[in-house]
């Protein structure tokens, strides 16, 4: 009999983001933002003790810094790990990425740069920054706290800044076989691109959600993986090292609302 | 041998047009006391080359920047850079929009004097698609790779901000992070550094030494500049200072903000500045983000 | 997660043909523990990649090289590796003479991923005459410069001695020079350390973790082996042994010599060898060399 | 009227080396070996101020590290230069070293590697070390203890290691502009390649040498410098700065017999 517990929305995408990094081994773990980084630290605790990383400045850890203020705590570091060092292991390929971008197609392409136009955008937002490098590189993942056709766009994303699995992208001669995009975690389900010649599938929907509401809410056609099923809930264990980890509660802050996992009745 | 030389010093060596490269990363350690220097100036058409922190957007609020070489601007805790925002969004910048990786393995090609180094990194993104002036190479061996030939960045100049300086032109680094100071420094034919501290000639044990990144013959002017990286931060001194850089950000959703802003902190000079910000007492004594 | 193994335990790990990477410099921080471990060892037809100090001479004394990827081998203070020479003369070695730069750019490479680096250290010399497989590249861009393209040199095995490590593979190179041990690490699809110390998990301050040059998960073994450099030297714990140097080196003057050296100083094992050479008392004590 | 003081040939040739960097700024002045190291150290103490040097190991001092042993002392430093900044340097040109091959040849082609063939070669030497590198790159000189037709050597060298003014080794497309052979200090004379073409010439000889003598031990032409003279003699301040940074005499084991700057009568 499972234990009945309740969990936020935003705990229920942490420990999905979490199941990214599963059978990894000893990669670099980068989770950019409140989510990944809470689920990369909650896999190294747990299914991946091998995994490598920071404290989100230039050291390595082996135990996951908690998120915001610690007061006084200095954490004992196990290993160097500044921006310069960052683009061995990218290179090299042994990191896995969690990052959030602003659009993301149906081949997984990325972007983070601008809305609109090239030349005079709608909106402009970061650049690039290292999507091209690490999307070519090393295993990425995704996530999006707000899952619509915004993000999910019907075409390509308006700048394509990190590599997918479109085929008109690549030439002949460009090594493709160093990229691979494992989940997209967002607000409604947990998606792969494990689907024939990479298409994405839907592999678990969160509760309460339908497949339905997610392909409505998603600009191109998504498949069901053969074992869809509901999003795996946390569990007491993996909520204590959450809030362990996170205990300024910065991941109320994530979602808008705050919403429970477990959804309201309509 | 003395480099030592003002910031105004600096900004007299700068010519309209040229291409100047900034050390730092976002919101930290980046030139402002230089860059505030430059905002007093006429100069203009300028090729900015950085990790875009808040000197992109001021030099693009203040309309010096032609082009920009660069992979993102950002101030991190605050993720979208106003300035740099609105004027990307006026159509007004050339823009050379570059994976970071491919940034400074550009730099490096420049220090060494090698016209392009290859990587994969930008292949099969929009980035090769909107600069057609960047190359592909295939490798000659048997493998026949196709790669991208990252052209290399030289720069006219290189802004840098360190925690110490003699004036001989030795600096040191001593935050957890050098960043890429020393790939800029060296790309350009001149770098002018500002440091927190300038001591007449350094002596320095072993251990002190490992802070000294680049070599002292690519700085041609060193500038007393205590707190001079504010509002970004400078590890391990001072944090970056998020009261201000809230204010900087207000200023560009504000009618005639960026005069506001020039006039309330910039015109009258870097002492005036300080003053305005609470003295060395205050900006150097900002406590360090913690993440 | 615990990496911690014997010597024996790295090399049986090792294949004839292998190419195994070495870090240190000349007499310097070589990994000579194990590399007396595979002079116990059958190993044979190895490809030796290294900055060359007595490993080289050594391995080649063993007649266990059949290719050596080198800019130089050397003792420094006696110039000349007495071996290396040897057998270098005897015509029996394959060999890939690098320039040191080009060395060093070739592991990046490999570690990078690229098939090859482009650098114009080797033209004009006997090094590309000499290694028609070193393929020229021209330069896309308007320069058109021809450089040459340093093939990626990749290695089966990267073997490298460390001053502390602990059982997750973490380590510090706290002397005042790293060398390219990380490029030599990197390059490689499995790195063995040895280290003078082994720690079962560090708990460093922000200033010992500097040393950490390389990433743990290059690492797949770490045998802890006090004085496992010597007769080389290893910054800051212990200089070279100029004597055990200079017995060495009689033994190529010698009929029979290596042999000799062998039953004196290697057959018998690491216990014995230190025995040998005054205990870990006096080797750990060797005075560092001044110049 | 001139002090006369008493010097080595050793002495002349220190201060012959340290000639080369006149007129450098700042570059990294690597003097390889006793004399070149000396020759180093007193250019940086008088009229180089501004020439970078290192303790010989991994970091750099404003003054010159006497030879040897040192007792307690321990030196101050200004900066750091480890083996990996060393190539930084190089690459960048900002270098200028001073090295003693093994065979030199008329176009300044140097070999460190192997005397006679080179897969079964007479002697092994060094090896190629950095050379090639080095060569194409920055500035160079070269030391010659012991000038002979051994060294001076009458074709190309055994194996060229240092490139040189040879056309027939530079091809199109190839950059020969970055490199510059300054000076060849030798026992017997001082030689540059400023004759047309970049022919040697000697610029100077040594006390009691003819240009015929060094004409004699080196095997290929040599030209005469318009302003051919004697090589200067050390100053008395000269030879205070040589014996403080050489306290222990090592330029005394650097040329055999040791014998004085002004040579015996035959």
């Amino acid at each position: 009999m499972s234990d009945k517990v309740e969990f936020s929305l935003a705990e229920l995408m942490i420990v999905a983001a979490s199941e990214a990094w599963r059978g990894d081994g000893e990669v670099l773990a980068s989770g950019i933002g409140v989510i990944p980084r809470l689920g990369a630290s909650l896999a190294k605790l747990t299914h991946g003790p091998g995994l490598l990383m920071t404290d989100s400045e230039c050291f390595l850890v082996e135990d996951p810094i908690p998120l915001g203020p610690r007061g006084d705590f200095v954490p004992k570091y196990s290993g160097s790990m500044n921006f310069e060092r960052v683009f061995e292991c990218v290179w090299g390929g042994q990191r896995h990425a969690m990052i959030g971008p602003t659009q993301i197609d149906r081949y997984g392409q990325t972007n983070l740069s601008v809305i609109g136009d090239y030349k005079k955008p709608k909106a402009a937002i970061l650049g690039v920054r290292g999507l091209p490098g690490n999307s070519i590189n090393h295993i990425n993942s995704f996530i999006v706290p707000s899952h619509s056709k915004r993000v999910f766009v019907e075409g390509e994303v308006d700048m394509v800044s990190g590599v997918g699995y479109n085929p008109a992208r690549w030439e002949p001669g460009m090594r493709q076989d160093f990229m691979a995009i494992r989940h997209i975690v967002t607000d409604l389900c947990v998606m792969d691109f494990e689907g024939p010649e990479h298409a994405i599938r839907v592999r678990s929907l969160h509760p309460g959600v339908s497949f339905d509401e997610v392909q409505e809410k998603t600009g191109f056609p998504l498949l069901k993986a053969p074992n869809l099923g509901e999003t795996p809930h946390p569990t007491a264990a993996q909520l204590t090292l959450i809030r362990r980890l996170d205990p300024h509660d910065l991941r109320a802050a994530q979602l808008k609302g705050n919403p429970p996992g477990m959804r309201a009745a309509a | 041998m003395n480099k030592l030389m003002t910031a105004t010093d600096v900004v007299a060596q700068l010519r309209d047009g040229m291409t100047i490269g900034f050390g730092g990363w976002g919101p930290r350690r980046k030139p402002m006391a230089i860059v505030r220097e430059i905002l007093r100036s006429d100069l203009k058409d300028l090729t900015v080359v950085a990790y875009g922190g808040p000197e992109v957007g001021m030099l693009c609020a203040a309309g010096k920047v032609k082009k920009l070489i660069f992979g993102f601007a950002t101030l991190d805790a605050i993720p979208l850079e106003p300035w740099y925002r609105k004027v990307r969004e006026s159509g007004a910048l050339e823009l050379l929009e570059l994976d970071e990786g491919m940034w400074q393995w550009g730099l490096r090609a420049a220090g060494m004097r090698v016209p392009f180094l290859p990587t994969r990194c930008g292949l099969a993104t929009d980035v090769t698609k909107l600069n057609p002036e960047l190359k592909t190479i295939t490798s000659p061996y048997d493998d026949g790779e196709v790669l991208l030939a990252m052209p290399a960045l030289k720069l006219d100049v290189a802004l840098v901000h360190v925690n110490a300086a003699d004036q001989l032109g030795n600096t040191l680094i001593t935050g957890g992070d050098p960043y890429f100071d020393h790939l800029v420094a060296r790309a350009a034919d001149a770098c002018y550094v500002s440091a927190e501290r300038v001591e007449e000639r350094f002596a320095l044990t072993a251990a002190e030494a490992r802070f000294n990144t680049f070599e002292r013959y690519l700085v041609k002017g060193v500038v007393h500049a205590p707190c001079g990286a504010h509002p970004t931060a400078c590890d391990p001194e001072y944090g970056w200072d998020m009261a201000h850089l809230k204010r900087y950000v207000a200023s560009a959703a504000e009618d005639g903000g960026w005069q506001a802003y020039m006039d309330e902190f910039v015109t009258a000079g870097e002492a005036a500045y300080q003053d305005k910000n609470g003295g060395v007492e205050r900006m150097g004594k900002l406590p360090l983000p913690v993440f």
